[in-house]
C-alpha cells in the first residue's frame, strides 16, 4: 500500500480545499485510526525473520506430482532428480512455488469471494453498516493482528481487502519465470499467501454475519436438516450450489414474501448451503461437495442456482441432459452461457423452461431472487411428469451391472483406486452390498466413466445400487455460529492452557476422504468424548452431522456448541475457518493480556508455543484447504493431512531427533532451553483414521504445557496409541518433563517402563524421577522462538 | 490349461492413470529381480503400510523381518505387526521419508541411513508421493514390492491379481 | 471496486465532519473526475459481449504441453482426448484455463512490478509529482480507454493498480477447482486479463518516464552500445540484471555525484538495462536475457544488483561459485539471502567482499546507491587478481570437447535440440566454426549441463569456443523513447489509414528464437526497407541492435526513430509495449476523433478493422509475452509467435474458408457486408524467418483499407511471398476487391491469373475487373463488429 | 561388421527430455509397419515442414506424392517443393490444424477432411505441439515419419540417425 499526500475537493462544497498530510491511497480507514504496532499490513519480507525460524525447525519436504515444468514456453523442463529448468530453477524451488501458486489460488478464491460480497453488501446496506459479530470487543482478530487496525463498519474491510489484492498480485509475480529462485523464500511467500488468506476469509464471513443477521456467536444456532434422504421430492427443488450466498439471500427474501417455503424445497449444496442455513433455517442441506454430481444425476434438483468455487465444471453437460435449467449469478463462473441481466424475467422463463437455452447468467440479484422460485415451479411439473433422471430402473440395472467386463479400466481411472469391478460383478449377481459400501468412498468425481470401454454409466449403477442407503441419509447440522464470543474465551482460556482441556481439534475441510465419510465422524466423536473441543465448518461439518448413535442423534445433538471442553462448535461455511484461526488469537489477547494489533510475530509465537490446537483436513483437495492450512502454519497452529495431502506438494515437518531444532528461548530472561518436539509437526500427513488419532493428540502438547496440561495430554495420546495403533508409542517419554507429567492412573508403570527401557533415573519411594527427562517443568517458564521478546536481550 | 508362468512386468501402467511424473519412470521387474535386488542391499528397509497387516501380506513382513531387514510401520501397520510378533518401528510414512533424505538421520538402529527402501502394503496415491520425495531428492533406492506399479520406484512389479501378488512376494523373500 | 460511502474526519480539525456522498472506495481520483464512458473500469464480464465476437471468428485451438492437470489434489487427472477431470473440467477449458493463468502471471508480473514502482516514486517525488510522457494530451491512453479517466499526477494511478489488482485477484479464484467450466469464458477471462495487463504496463512506464525523466516521445533519444563485446573489463564492472529500475537509479545518482562513471563500468541486462540507459546514457547493456547466464560465467561482472523478472532462479549457485556478490533489491526475488537492510555499510561490505556471505538483501535503496559502487571498485581487484571465470583455458577446453563421447543427452536436454555432440567432435579436431554458429542459436538455459553423463560445462565450452565471436558483438540501440506522440499521430495517421504506410510491425519480446538473434535482424530490415514502420522493445529490441551493414551500421543508425514510415521505434523496456497498444488508441481518438473515454470496445473494434497493426513475438518464452500478446488481441491486433508459441497452449486462429465468420456491419446503416478474412487470425505461430515474413504483411491486411492502401499492402505481401516462400500466394486474390488493389507493375499479369486461375471476369479494354471479387471497394465503407455502432441499429 | 538391421523403434524416448505429455504416448513402430499404415489410409495428409526440404527427405515427398498422397507443405518448405515440381499446397502448421479440427472443413481438395496426417521434416517441438491438439481434440491418424520419436504421434519413429532416417523413409515409400 502506498501513501498518497493528496488534495480533496468535495462536491458541493465548491470553494472549499482541504490539504491532508497523509492519506492512506486505497481507504479511510486509516483516517479514522493509524494502523497500530511492529508490522501492520506486511509487505511480503516483513515477517520472514519469523518465517525462517518457523521453516528452520519444520523444513519444507516436497512430494512433486510431476517431475516436470511447464510454467513457460523456455520449457517445459524436465527437474528429475532436482535438476534446473531453462530459467536455472530447481526442482525443489519449482516445487515450493508451485505450493505457493495453489496457496495463492485458494486465498484469491476466498478473498474474491470477500471482494464480490463487500462490493455487495455496501451496495445494499451502505459502507457505514456496523460489523455485528456478537458479544465480542475484538471484532476482527486478525485484521486487528494482521492490518493493525480494528475496523466498526463493513467499508473499514476496503481497505483490507485493498491490501490482500495487493499482496497476492505481488505473490502472483513471483510465480513468474525468472523470479524467486530460492525453495525457502518461496515458503515465506507460501505462509504470507495463507495469512493474507486468512484476512480476507475473515472478511468474507464478519460482513456476512453484520449483514445478513447470521448467527452471531450463538452457540445453540439451530440445526439444519442434512442428507440426500431429506428431500422433499415431491415439492419443486430449487438446488443452490457454491461459496457466495448474495444471490440466493435474494430468492429467500422473495421466498418469505411471497410464502413459498411450504411450496418449494429450497436446498443448498456446498457452502452457499451453510451460509443459506445460517441466514434462513428453512433452507436445508443436501451435503458436501461429493454429493455435487450424484445429487444433479438422480434428476431431482428442478433448477440450479451456481455462483462460485467449488461448482462442478461439467455442469451443463450434466443439467442439459437432464433439462435442469441452471442460472450463472457470478462471473466467476458463466459456463458460456447467454448473459440475461437486462431481460424480462417472462422471457427467461420461456427459453430456460422450454429447454432452447440450457441456462442463463443473471447478474441482476433482484431479479434472480423472482425468477428463480417462478421457474422452478414452472419447471417442477414438466420434469416430474417425463419423470427425468439419470439414474438406470432396476432392469437397465442389471444389464449394466452385466455388460462389465471386469476390465478394470475404471478402477485405474478412479482417483481412490475403487473396485469397482468387482461391485458390479457382484451386482451382476444381486448382491449390492459391494456397492452400498462403495456409494459412500466414492467421491462422486465421474472420472471412471471416461474411462469404461463398454461405456457404463458407472456413476449412475453406484447410485442407483445405493439407493436404500441414499434414501437413510439424514442427519443434523448445527448451523454455523459464526465466532467465538470473548466471553466464552475469558471462561474457556484459562482450561485450555492449563490443559483441563486437552486441545482444540478443528475438522474442516473437503470430502475427499480416503475411506469414507464415516471417519471424520468417529474421529470427531472419539475426541469429543475425550473431552477435546472440536471445531468444524465446510464440507466437513456436513459429514459429521450424517451419522447416529443408537439413539438417533448426530453429534451435534449430543455435544453442545459452546467454545467449552467436549463441545462441537460448526463455524460455518469454508471462509468460517477464519474464526477458528481468530479463535487462537483471542486467547492470546483476552487470556495472556497480549497485544495484538499489528503484531503477527509475537502472536504466532504464543500460539504455536501455548495454545494446542491442530487442524485436521482429512479430505482436504482444494486449494483452498492449503491455504487455509498454510495460514494456520504462520500462525503456529500444526495441521494433518489425508493420504491425499501429499500431493499438495510441501509439507513443514519436524525432526525430533534432531535436538538443536528445539532450543527456545525463556523470555523472563532470554536464556536457550531446549525442549521436547512440541508441536512436533507443522504440516503432515497420514494414512488412516487409527494414525491420525494418535497424532492428533500428540499435536497438542506444546512447550508450555504446565504439569496436569502435559498429563491430560499425555494420557489420551497414550490411550489413543493403545487403542489404535496397539501399543504405547515409543516416544511417550519425551513429553514427561517430571512424575507429574504422568497420568495418574498409569504411573507406576509408566515409571516402571522409564526405568527400564529408557535408563532413567526413580526414587520408587517418593515416587519421584530423579535423572531422565531432557528439562525440568518450570511453571513460569515462558516460551518463544523470538529473542526480540525476552526481557534484556536485543536480536 | 497349463499353469501360466508369473510374470510380474506385465501391466505396468500407473495404478492412478495420470500419475505419470516425467521422463523417469520404474522398471518393471520379475519377482526374482526384485528379491535380488533386495537381497543386496547394504541398508534396507522395509517400509509397510496399513495394508502390510493382510492376511497373506503379513507373512512375508514376518519371513522378511526374520531374515534381518528392519521394518518401519507406517500407516497404523504396527496394530498387526506388533500381534505377529513382528519387530518393527512405528513411523509416519510422511515424517520417515523426510528423515531418510536428512543426511544427519542414524536410522532407527543409529547406525545411519538407509540405501534401499522397500515398498509394501501402502495406500497406493499415498505411497507414490511419497517415493517422489525420495526418488527426486536423494539417492535411496525406492523397490516397489506392492501390488501396483509405481512409476516413481525405480523398480516396482506391474499391477497384479491379489493371487499373483501373494505368489510374487513368496518368489521375492525366496530369494533374500 | 466498490463505491463506499463515508464520513472523513480529518485530522486538526477536530469538530469539523464532512459528509460525502459517494466516495471511490480506492482513491481519489475520482473526486477530482468522474469515470467517463460505456464500460469504465470494466467487471470481468463487462466486455464478455466484444470477447464472443473475437472468438467466434478466431476460434481459441488449443495445443497442450501435458495431457494431465495437477491443480488440486482432487486429482491429478487424465484428461487425454479432451476427458473430464474429477472436478468435470474436460481438456479444452483446462488449456484455457491453463493459458488464462499463465497470462495472468504475466500481468501480475508487469502491475506487480508498477505497483512497487508507484510506492517507490510516490514516495520519492509526492503523489502529486505530475505526469509528463511529452508532447501528448492523451498522456494515458489506456488508463483513459480502459478506467475512462484522465490521470495528471503519478498519484492518480493509485486507483487503476487498485482497479487492475482486484481484477488479477478475482482472475486469479477462478483458477481454483470447480469454477469456471466454458472454455469460451476462460478466453474471455484471459482476453480480459491480457488488457488489465496493459494498464498495468501502461502505469509501469509512465510514471518512471515522468519521474525519472526518461525520454518523452524522443526520436531522437541517444544511442547506448550494447553487446557482450562492449564492455570494458578492465573497470570493475557493476551488473544490474532484471526490471525494476527503482533501487538502480540510486545507484546512477550516487555513481553521478561522485564522478564515478569512468571508474565503474555500469552495464544492465534485460529490461532494467533499457531502463538504466533511459535515464543515463552513460549505461552500457549487455544483452538479452539469453545472455545472462553467458555473462556470468565469463566472471566479468564483479557485483550483482538484481530486482526482478527474467532474473536467473540459479544465480546464488552460479555466482557463489565464481564469488561474485549478489545484492537483491526487490521482495520477489530473495534466494534465501540475509536481510542487511538495517545494518551498516561497511559491515555489508566486509562480509560480501570476503565471501563470508554470497549476497544480501537490501531495502533501503540510498543504501544500495552508495553500496553497490563502493563495493564492485573493492571486488574488482580481489577478483581480477584470482582470474575468476568460468570459462576453461585453451587446455582444459581441448580436453573438455575430447571426452565428449557423443551420446547424444545434451542435445535431447536442450530445449533448441542443437547439435552439442557434432560440435563437440568438431572442436575436438580443432574446427570452432560448429560452436560459434551454435553459440548464437543457443539460449544460455544451461540445460543441457545437466544431462552429460561426462559433467561437461557444455555451455562454458560453448562460450569458450566462440571468444572471437563475443569479442565482436558490439551493437547500438536507440534508447527507449517512450510513447508515440500526438503530434507524430497527427501527421502519421492518414498516412496509416491510406496505407502509404504499409503497416506497423511490432517486434517484440524475448529472445527465445528458433534458429539464432539474426533472423529479428533480417526480419526487422527486410519490412523497414518496405517502409512498414517497426517497433520494438524489450530484449527483441536489444538484438535488431547487434547487427550491422557493410558500412558498419545499426539499424537504429540507419533509420530514424519517429513514428512514420521506414522508421525503427525502440519504445524501451517490456512495459513500454503498452505504448505499442496505445498507439492504435491514439490513432483512434487523434485521427478519427473516437471517444476513447471508458469506451474499449468500440476502440478495439475501430483497431481490429482499421489499423494494420501486427505483432511479432518471434523469440516469446515469458509469462508476459503472452499477457502482452493476449492484451493486443482483446484490443484487435494480431500477434505472431515463433514456433516455440504453441507452447503457450492457445492459439487465436480464423478460418478463411468460412464465409460466414467474415461478415461485418457497415456502421452506416448496419448492414452485413462479407468481407475478405482481414487480419486473417489474432494469434498464430510460424515455424520459420521465411515463413513469418509474408505472413506479417497478409496481417496488415484491413477491411477498412482504401485501394491505394490495399494495393501497397498487396504488393508487399506478393513480394514477400514470391521471395522467401518461392511463389505467388494461393490467397492474393481474396484481397482484390478491384483492379485498383492490384499492385501497380503487376497489373496486367495479375490479371491474367484472376481470369485463368480464378475465372474472374476482366474487361481487357479497360483493364477492369467486371466479376469475381466477393465485394466491392467502397470508399465510405464503416467496417465494424458491433452492431449497436450502426446507424439506426440497437442491439 | 554384420550390415545391422533397420530397426526404427529402438531409442524411442522424446527428443525433448521433459516432452512427456501423460499416459497416451506413441507406439515406437517399424517403417514397413509405418508404410502399411499409411498405405490403408482413406485420406491421408502429408504434412511436410521446413526441413521436408532437405536433401534426401525431399525425394521421399516427391515419392510419396506421385503415389497420391495430397501435400501440405507448412514452413517454408513450399520454396524448395515447387523447385523440385512437387505438387503440393502452401498453409500454416498452426492454422492448418485448425482446419484439421473443424468438421466443415472440406479440405484442400474440397472433398472433405483427413483421416490420417503424416507428419516429416519439421521443427521437432513445434510439430509436437500442434499433434498435441490433433491428438487430444480429434480422432484423426497421426503417424510421425520424422527422424526423432514423438509421443503426441500415435506411431512415430524412435530418434533415428541421419543415415537410418532416409533409409527409413525409403523403406516406408517402398509400402505404398
Ligand atoms: S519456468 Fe523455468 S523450469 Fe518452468 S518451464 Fe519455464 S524455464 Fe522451465
Ligand atoms: S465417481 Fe466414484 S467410483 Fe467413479 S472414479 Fe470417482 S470416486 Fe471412483
Ligand atoms: S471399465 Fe467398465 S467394463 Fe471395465 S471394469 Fe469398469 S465398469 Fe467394467
Ligand atoms: S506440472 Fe502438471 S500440467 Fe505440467 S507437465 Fe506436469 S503434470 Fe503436466
Ligand atoms: S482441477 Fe480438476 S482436472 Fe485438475 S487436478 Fe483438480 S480435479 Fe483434476
Ligand atoms: S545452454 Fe544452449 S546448448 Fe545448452 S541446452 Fe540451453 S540452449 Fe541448448
Ligand atoms: S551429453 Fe556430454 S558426452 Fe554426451 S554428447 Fe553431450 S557433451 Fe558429449
Ligand atoms: S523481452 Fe522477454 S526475456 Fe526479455 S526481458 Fe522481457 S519478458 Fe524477459
Amino acid at each position: 500500500m502506498s501513501i498518497k499526500k493528496g488534495r480533496f475537493t468535495i462536491e458541493n462544497l465548491e470553494n472549499v480545499q482541504i490539504n491532508i498530510g497523509s492519506v492512506v491511497s486505497s481507504g479511510k480507514a486509516e483516517e479514522k485510526e493509524i494502523p497500530k504496532g511492529l508490522t501492520p499490513a506486511p509487505e511480503i519480507h516483513e515477517l520472514r525473520d519469523w518465517d525462517l525460524k518457523l521453516l528452520d525447525r519444520y523444513e519444507a519436504a516436497y512430494s512433486p506430482v510431476c517431475d516436470m515444468c511447464c510454467y513457460c514456453t523456455y520449457g517445459k523442463c524436465d527437474l528429475t532428480g532436482n535438476k534446473e529448468g531453462a530459467c536455472g530453477i530447481n526442482m525443489e524451488a519449482h516445487q515450493a512455488r508451485e505450493a505457493m501458486l495453489r496457496t495463492l489460488t485458494g486465498a484469491a478464491a476466498h478473498s474474491g469471494h470477500g471482494r464480490h460480497l463487500l462490493n455487495n453488501l455496501i451496495e445494499r446496506f451502505g459502507a457505514d453498516y456496523p460489523i455485528d459479530v456478537g458479544p465480542s470487543d475484538i471484532k476482527a482478530p486478525l485484521t486487528q493482528t494482521i492490518m493493525g487496525i480494528k475496523p466498526e463498519t463493513i467499508g473499514d474491510f476496503v481497505p483490507v481487502l485493498d491490501y490482500v489484492e495487493e499482496q497476492l498480485t505481488q505473490l502472483l509475480a513471483t510465480t513468474h519465470m525468472g523470479q524467486e529462485g530460492s525453495a525457502i523464500d518461496f515458503e515465506s511467500k507460501a505462509l504470507h499467501a495463507g495469512m493474507v488468506d486468512h484476512l480476507g476469509m475473515e472478511v468474507s464471513d464478519i460482513i456476512q454475519i453484520s449483514c445478513l443477521d447470521m448467527p452471531k456467536s450463538q452457540e445453540d444456532a439451530p440445526l439444519a436438516d442434512v442428507g440426500m434422504g431429506i428431500i422433499d421430492s415431491t415439492k419443486p427443488v430449487l438446488l443452490c450450489i457454491g461459496h457466495n450466498v448474495a444471490a440466493v439471500t435474494y430468492i429467500m427474501d422473495y421466498m418469505e414474501e411471497h410464502d413459498l417455503f411450504d411450496k418449494i424445497e429450497l436446498v443448498g449444496l456446498c457452502c452457499t448451503a451453510h451460509d443459506m442455513t445460517r441466514v434462513n433455517d428453512k433452507a436445508k442441506i443436501v451435503g458436501s461437495v461429493s454429493k455435487q454430481l450424484k445429487y444433479i444425476r438422480s434428476g431431482i434438483p428442478d433448477l440450479i442456482i451456481v455462483d462460485e468455487q467449488c461448482v462442478r465444471a461439467d455442469m451443463m453437460r450434466e443439467t442439459s441432459k437432464l433439462h435442469i435449467p441452471v442460472i450463472a449469478t457470478n462471473d466467476k463462473i458463466m459456463y458460456g452461457l447467454p448473459d440475461r441481466t437486462k431481460d424480462d424475467i417472462d422471457d427467461i422463463i420461456r427459453d430456460l423452461s422450454s429447454g432452447d437455452q440450457p441456462g442463463a447468467l443473471l447478474f441482476d440479484y433482484e431479479k434472480v431472487g423472482e425468477l428463480a422460485p417462478k421457474l422452478v415451479m414452472k419447471m417442477a411439473p414438466i420434469r416430474k411428469e417425463k419423470g427425468i433422471t439419470a439414474l438406470p430402473d432396476d432392469d437397465e440395472f442389471k444389464k449394466l451391472a452385466s455388460s462389465c467386463t471386469m476390465c478394470g479400466a475404471c478402477v485405474i481411472g478412479c482417483p481412490q483406486g475403487l473396485d469397482i469391478d468387482k461391485a458390479m460383478e457382484a451386482a451382476a449377481g444381486g448382491d449390492l452390498t459391494l456397492f452400498e459400501e462403495l456409494h459412500d468412498k466414492c467421491v462422486g468425481c465421474g472420472r471412471c466413466e471416461f474411462d469404461c470401454p463398454k461405456s457404463i454409466p458407472i456413476l449412475n449403477v453406484i447410485e442407483k445400487a445405493a439407493q436404500k442407503v441414499i434414501r437413510e441419509e439424514k442427519g443434523k447440522v448445527r448451523t454455523g455460529r459464526g465466532q467465538v464470543g470473548d466471553p466464552e474465551i475469558r471462561e474457556e482460556g484459562v482450561n485450555l492452557v492449563l490443559g483441563t482441556t486437552p486441545g482444540i481439534v478443528a475438522i474442516v475441510g473437503c470430502p475427499n476422504y480416503p475411506d469414507g465419510s464415516r471417519d471424520i465422524y468417529d474421529i470427531a466423536e472419539e475426541m469429543l468424548k475425550r473431552s477435546y473441543i472440536v471445531v468444524t465448518s465446510g464440507c466437513s461439518a456436513m459429514d459429521i452431522g450424517m451419522y447416529k448413535d443408537d439413539d438417533g442423534k448426530t453429534l451435534y445433538e449430543r455435544y453442545g456448541g459452546r467454545f467449552l471442553k467436549g463441545n462441537l462448535l460448526n463455524t460455518g461455511s469454508c471462509v468460517s475457518n477464519a474464526h477458528i484461526s481468530a479463535t487462537t488469537i483471542k486467547v492470546a489477547a483476552i487470556f495472556a493480556r497480549r497485544d495484538i494489533n499489528g503484531n503477527f510475530e509475537e502472536i504466532a509465537d504464543y500460539v504455536m508455543n501455548r495454545i494446542g490446537a491442530v487442524g485436521l483436513a482429512w479430505g482436504a483437495y482444494s486449494q483452498k484447504a492449503l491455504s487455509i492450512g498454510t495460514g494456520c502454519n504462520r500462525l503456529g497452529i500444526p495441521v494433518v493431512l489425508g493420504p491425499h495431502g501429499p500431493k499438495y506438494r510441501r509439507a513443514y515437518l519436524g525432526k525430533p531427533y534432531d535436538k538443536d531444532k528445539w532450543n527456545l528461548f525463556d523470555a523472563r530472561n532470554g536464556s536457550v532451553v531446549n525442549v521436547e518436539p512440541a508441536p512436533e509437526h507443522m504440516l503432515i500427513s497420514a494414512e488412516t483414521k487409527a494414525e491420525v488419532l494418535p497424532m492428533l493428540a500428540k499435536l497438542c502438547f506444546r512447550p508450555g504445557d504446565n504439569n496436569l496440561g502435559r498429563m491430560i495430554k499425555l494420557t489420551h495420546y497414550i490411550e489413543l496409541s493403545e487403542k489404535y495403533l496397539g501399543a504405547l508409542p515409543d516416544d511417550w517419554h519425551v513429553y514427561v518433563r517430571s512424575e507429574a507429567d504422568l497420568p495418574l492412573a498409569k504411573r507406576e508403570e509408566l515409571l516402571k517402563k522409564l526405568e527400564e527401557e529408557h535408563g532413567w533415573k526413580i526414587d520408587w519411594d517418593k515416587k519421584k524421577i530423579l535423572e531422565g527427562p531432557a528439562r525440568k517443568v518450570d511453571v513460569s517458564f515462558q516460551p518463544t522462538n523470538v529473542l526480540r521478546l525476552c526481557k534484556g536481550a536485543s536480536e | 490349461m497349463a499353469a501360466k508362468v508369473l510374470d510380474t512386468t506385465k501391466n505396468a501402467v500407473p495404478f492412478d492413470r495420470a500419475n505419470v511424473p516425467g521422463p523417469k519412470i520404474a522398471k518393471a521387474v520379475k519377482a526374482e529381480v526384485a528379491g535380488k535386488f533386495i537381497s543386496k542391499a547394504k541398508r534396507p528397509l522395509l517400509i509397510v503400510g496399513t495394508a502390510g497387516g493382510d492376511d497373506g501380506v503379513i507373512d512375508v513382513v514376518k519371513s522378511m523381518a526374520e531374515k534381518g531387514i528392519p521394518v518401519a510401520a507406517t500407516g497404523n501397520s504396527i496394530k498387526r505387526l506388533k500381534e505377529e510378533g513382528i519387530d518393527a518401528t512405528y513411523v509416519n510414512l510422511h515424517a520417515l521419508v523426510s528423515y531418510l533424505k536428512d543426511p544427519n538421520w542414524k536410522g532407527f538402529d543409529g547406525e545411519g541411513g538407509y540405501d534401499t527402501t522397500i515398498f509394501l502394503g501402502h495406500t497406493y496415491y499415498y505411497a507414490s508421493q511419497l517415493m517422489s520425495t525420495l526418488k527426486n531428492f536423494t539417492k535411496i533406492k525406492i523397490i516397489s514390492i506392492d501390488r501396483h506399479y509405481h512409476p516413481n520406484a525405480q523398480q516396482s512389479f506391474g499391477n497384479l491379481k491379489p493371487d499373483d501378488f501373494l505368489k510374487a512376494l513368496d518368489v521375492v523373500v525366496a530369494q533374500l
